[in-house]
């Protein structure tokens, strides 16, 4: 589904794989970073990520934590603000509101609060989305709610390429950036160059071109999207799929360029529907100039609302399927509307 | 009530010790208690062992957390609760709700996201629920449990409903924010609260060594002023008595108790767990400590009850069990145009 | 501002004190209604809320918490679902985000995954808002968060009418219910009944009926916006002015249902602008049938993409005021854009 | 160490004792740091006192915290750092600031919401900082400093720069989930920090008898196996000393200590605040208590200072605050077309 564009002769690893690799290089590359979280020193990580790192790292610099997730955001921004570059694993995304104190109140309002005069280099990776049968408590995105707070920076990496790219460009970023991974991506493959490479934050990819609608997506739903369009295109809906990648800060632009062209867009992510980030996207487009350009209703197709249950079937009825986003598309196509 | 020593003078009459040289732990049990007790421990290792098995067999979606190990916990404390007495749970408690008198078969089709689980296949193993029953939930928060345990604790003393409530945790637990205020809160509100930690000596694969600064959870009590007690959580009989004596203080108004029981997980952490933390050599130690066969062998040994009984209750769990599990098999999923069913309770007219 | 159209002859009370007449009445006909939070006792509150209460219902149920905003939370979630009613004050609404994790893994997801059966009536109150120099951890507008979250429901009421009847509501739902209250509304006066009245949570209230444009606004832009209004009359714009009022759920009908009136949409929300409360009501209307009867981009007027500042004048610049609302009404009716 | 006593038979050495009869916490100190200690209390009683009266001049825009009673734990505790230590503060932070060598016209100008204040206006007195002087921040959370510390510690640590850090929080503070989590994780790994609690009996209304299970804060060090000390936070000489020996203790590498200094806030809470929960008796008992007075007094009587050199300070204070209220008065306002910038620092390009 990822072909070999850009790189002709590329090694493959899992996403997973590829964010060790990047954490591995940034911390060859720099004493000051580090990583701390449960269980990610001689467990591996609850997914695996931090693997064999210990071993190479050692238990100073890849640390073992107390299950206290407020304190050790805490420290995080402590160490941030005094000269190191920590960069914490949350073990599922949702233990996030355990935390919020220290990211909201703390990292993301002291650069202002202080006058510009400190900065906080911290990045916090956690693994959010549904479809492992975790239900309400481990299976949330709430990537929103930190899209919506000034002074934080938000991604959401699809791929294992972006996965790299974008955790060391976070690492070298003096700004707090939260990275929502996704669960049903570790185990993924895809081209991933062995150099440190760094994917710019902030800017979306055009994961394919087409005329007839903008499929805007994030996370597991650009994967989805992108089959879907696939799909769509042997209908004759030629459908361009942007993988939105930074949450905050939004490329409305790379939104708003495909949307003159296409006058159809559909947002498609997995957090629940309402104030979720299609929420967002579409308020973008309605508010700027390419409303003109609108044929059709802003379409978005969130998560219900509703809690993430156990069941697998009710699991996936919970949120965007390949299905939906080709019947969704096609309508939209076709009718105007959904 | 500083130590478990302290419950040498406890106050229980021993009406059913008709063997000498019992403990007196041990003699506060009747030979009912002690069938219930071992039938309780047996039901809760043979639900989680079939468990385990459907997991293999490919019927449980999602992962499941195994108190293999750790049964005379569940059972011995919550033995010591009146049934419209209340607890709180972990993501590692099947045994604190068949303690608590949970049904096997709905919580089999909980596993198998059958529409007739506790949860109607909503929550799955993590939140295994039963609040008219007592049972104010499994939690997949580490924690979570414990500040709503406060709440029901406040409940029930404002209510004046004399109710106790038991509220179940784990080592890795107690380093979190929640455990701290929930202590403190239950404390200054003499609340009928007992904190059970469940030390098992890790929290997924943190040995408690590297994760808290004491060894002994229950030496924390003292900045709650409340009495802590650590005491080995395989011996039943233990742990019931001093589950006895906290929730008797608690319902007479003195305010909580932090128990702190000592046992082991004789399975990992979860299913994906590849036990790379510990060694083989350290579960073969514990699994000789089995809870239940001690707690048998105990009752052999002082001829509170024959083997026969014994053979006799373990033949009914499985036939609990094995229905249990055809049950579960035969239920119907749920409907997933009924998905959003639950979100909110309907709103009643108002009493204006 | 407010004109006595229901009630001939009524009391005027303040915000503060129509909460706490609210308070007192459901204490009294209730006794499983109780109140907790930081010095809501003999200290009256931090903005005097609960004033003499506790020297009328005693100790034991206007209960003075230590500062532990998680384990309060999760008090009132255990209490709730035991045959109790907390109405919990949290003392600032940016404390919330310490008591995230009970409010939204648990308060707002129980009865879901214990399958329907059992439920959490409690209420949080909280002041929110800007406006009294009380900077970035004392002023925040966090209602878009738990907006995105099933389970819970959300208003902010923004006169002492309907923070007395939201309330009343909110305490006889049985589902948690969050309460923004705002800082600067807590001593304006308004018309309140003295009986115990409901405002049912859910609805939005047109404040002002007009044709030109639809502002849709909540709690203190609701009064500003209103204000605005009658400012755009004077130089012929008649603007319909819609307070929100719940945020979860949202009363989406009452505003599709005005700009097919309309035909432009205005949304003026103090939070932050980016997945903000206006970001909902935009996209809600661009996916809907209204938007074929847009005339114009649909405008968002939110808090700047900023932590609130302590110095006045920029705390000011940071959220909509008067003079922005009637300029942006202005040129959306005039120019067809902002 | 476990308590204030074992400074008795502290190590240091009474370099500066010249006069008899000294206790030995104040034999440590040398006239000179007698002099600035002196300076820097009067300090900050006098900033606070203008901070006050332009509150009610309406020069204040916003409420403010006073710590007026307490200026002895701000100065005893952080005169025993290094300037290269660090330290976070609180919401009641201005003597914490000051002690660290914040220049008064600067905070002064901060709270008039001038962009030569510290934070340039943006921050006012809850967020007072440099970072550079190691000053991590006033904090509006109470709590918020707790993990912020450990983080400063464990940084310390890993950047083996035997730096410091001193913790300030309130009794209240200790009552939220981030103290126990702070001070465990601060133990396990030995952590560089020293915990101080300004236990001024209240937080806020919440008489600390009514909000935390024990009236001694320093005891939960025991919850955490860091030695916990309470000492008269009143007393220059005795904070000075205690924290000479946990700082020492701390670089050594031997991990934190909790302080308790127990004291007084004389004003209210905030500026709001109309003093319902306490006497008017209780306040005057512990005016008769100022540490500055106190400590002033015990100087004289050992003949260690003069009163004229005393007199001098307090000349230098009233000259210092007076031409540094001047200077935040002349100050400009932020220019509000600037309001977005300071969200994000700029990314650099990265060192590939
Ligand atoms: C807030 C939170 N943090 C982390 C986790 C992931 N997690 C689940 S169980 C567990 C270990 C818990 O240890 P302990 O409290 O000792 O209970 P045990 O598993 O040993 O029964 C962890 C880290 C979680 N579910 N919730
Ligand atoms: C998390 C949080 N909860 C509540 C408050 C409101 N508040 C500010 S100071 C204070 C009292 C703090 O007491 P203490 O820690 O003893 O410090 P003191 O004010 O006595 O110096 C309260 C409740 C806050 N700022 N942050
Ligand atoms: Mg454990
Ligand atoms: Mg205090």
């Amino acid at each position: 589904m990822f072909t070999l564009k850009v790189f002709p002769i590329m090694r493959e690893l899992t996403y997973a794989e590829a964010i060790r690799e990047a954490l591995s290089q940034a911390m060859e590359a720099d004493p000051t970073v580090f990583t701390l979280g449960e269980d990610i020193g001689v467990y591996g990580g609850a997914f695996g990520v931090t693997g064999d790192l210990v071993h190479r790292f050692g238990t100073e610099r890849v640390i073992d934590t107390p299950i206290s997730e407020l304190g050790m955001a805490g420290a995080a921004v402590g160490a941030a603000l005094t000269g190191m570059k920590p960069v914490l694993e949350l073990q599922f995304s949702d233990f996030v509101t355990l935390a919020t104190e220290q990211i909201v109140n703390q990292a993301a309002k002291i650069r202002f609060m202080f006058g510009g005069k400190a900065s906080v280099p911290l990045v916090i990776r956690m693994p959010g989305g549904s479809g492992t049968g975790a239900a309400a408590q481990h299976s949330q995105s709430l990537e929103a709610w930190f899209g919506h707070i000034p002074g934080l920076k938000v991604v959401q990496p699809s791929t294992p390429h972006d996965a790299k790219g974008l955790l060391l460009a976070a690492i070298d970023d003096p700004n707090p950036v939260l990275i929502f991974e996704h669960k049903l991506l570790y185990r993924m493959k895809g081209p991933v160059p062995e150099e440190a490479y760094r994917e710019p934050i902030g800017k979306a990819a055009i994961r394919r071109e087409g005329r007839d609608v903008t499929i805007v997506a994030t996370s597991m739903m650009a994967i989805r999207s992108l089959a879907a369009a696939e799909r769509l295109a042997a209908e004759g809906i030629d459908a361009e799929v942007i993988d939105l990648r930074t949450i905050r800060p939004m490329d409305t632009e790379a939104v708003l360029k495909s949307v003159r062209k296409t006058s159809r867009l559909m947002v498609v992510y997995e957090g629940v529907k309402t104030l979720g980030v299609g929420a967002e996207v579409s308020a973008a487009v309605a508010e700027s100039d390419a409303f003109d350009f609108l044929d059709a209703p802003i379409v978005r197709l969130g998560g219900k609302d509703v809690p993430l249950p156990y069941n697998p079937i009710l699991e996936k009825a919970a949120v965007p399927q390949e299905d939906e986003i080709v019947n969704a598309a096609r309508r939209l196509v076709r009718e105007g509307r959904v | 009530m500083t130590s478990a020593t302290r419950l040498k003078d406890h106050a229980v009459s021993f009406s059913s010790s008709r063997t000498p040289n019992q403990r007196p732990e041990f003699a506060i049990l009747s030979d009912e208690e002690i069938g219930e007790s071992y039938r309780l421990m047996r039901l809760i290792r043979r639900f989680e062992e079939r468990a385990e098995e459907s997991y293999t067999r490919g019927l449980i979606h999602g992962t499941m957390h195994l108190s293999i190990g750790q049964e005379a916990v569940a059972v011995g404390i919550v033995g010591a609760l009146k049934p419209h007495d209340t607890i709180t749970s972990t993501h590692r408690g099947h045994g604190h709700s068949i303690a608590k008198g949970a049904d096997p078969a709905r919580m089999f089709a909980e596993f198998f996201g059958k529409s007739t689980g506790y949860c109607g296949g909503r929550g799955g193993s993590m939140h295994i629920a039963d609040v008219e029953a007592g049972n104010l939930g499994a939690n997949g928060i580490v924690g979570g449990g414990l500040p709503i345990a406060v709440g029901a604790g406040l409940s029930a003393k404002m209510r004046k409903s004399h109710q106790v409530c038991v509220c179940f945790f784990g080592d890795g637990a107690s380093n979190e924010g929640a455990f701290h205020e929930a202590l403190n809160m239950a404390s200054i509100w003499k609340l009928p609260v007992v904190f059970v930690c469940e030390n098992n000596k890790y929290g997924m694969s943190m040995d408690i060594s590297r994760a808290s600064a004491v060894p002994d959870i229950a030496k924390r009590a003292v900045a709650y002023a409340m009495p802590g007690i650590t005491v080995d959580g395989n011996d039943l009989a233990l742990t019931r008595a001093t589950a006895v004596e906290a929730i008797e203080r608690a319902r007479r108004g003195e305010g909580p108790t932090l128990i702190e029981c000592k046992t082991y997980r004789i399975r990992g952490h979860s299913k994906s767990d590849r036990n790379l933390y510990r060694t083989k050599e350290e579960i073969e130690s514990w699994r000789a400590q089995c809870p239940i066969e001690r707690f048998k062998a105990e009752a052999l040994d002082l001829g509170r009850i024959d083997a026969k009984a014994f053979d006799d209750i373990d033949a009914g769990v499985e036939a609990e069990i094995e229905s249990a599990i055809a049950f579960a098999i035969e239920s119907p999923m749920p409907d997933p145009t009924r998905l959003t069913d639950d979100v909110y309770a309907e709103s009643l007219p108002h009493h204006a």
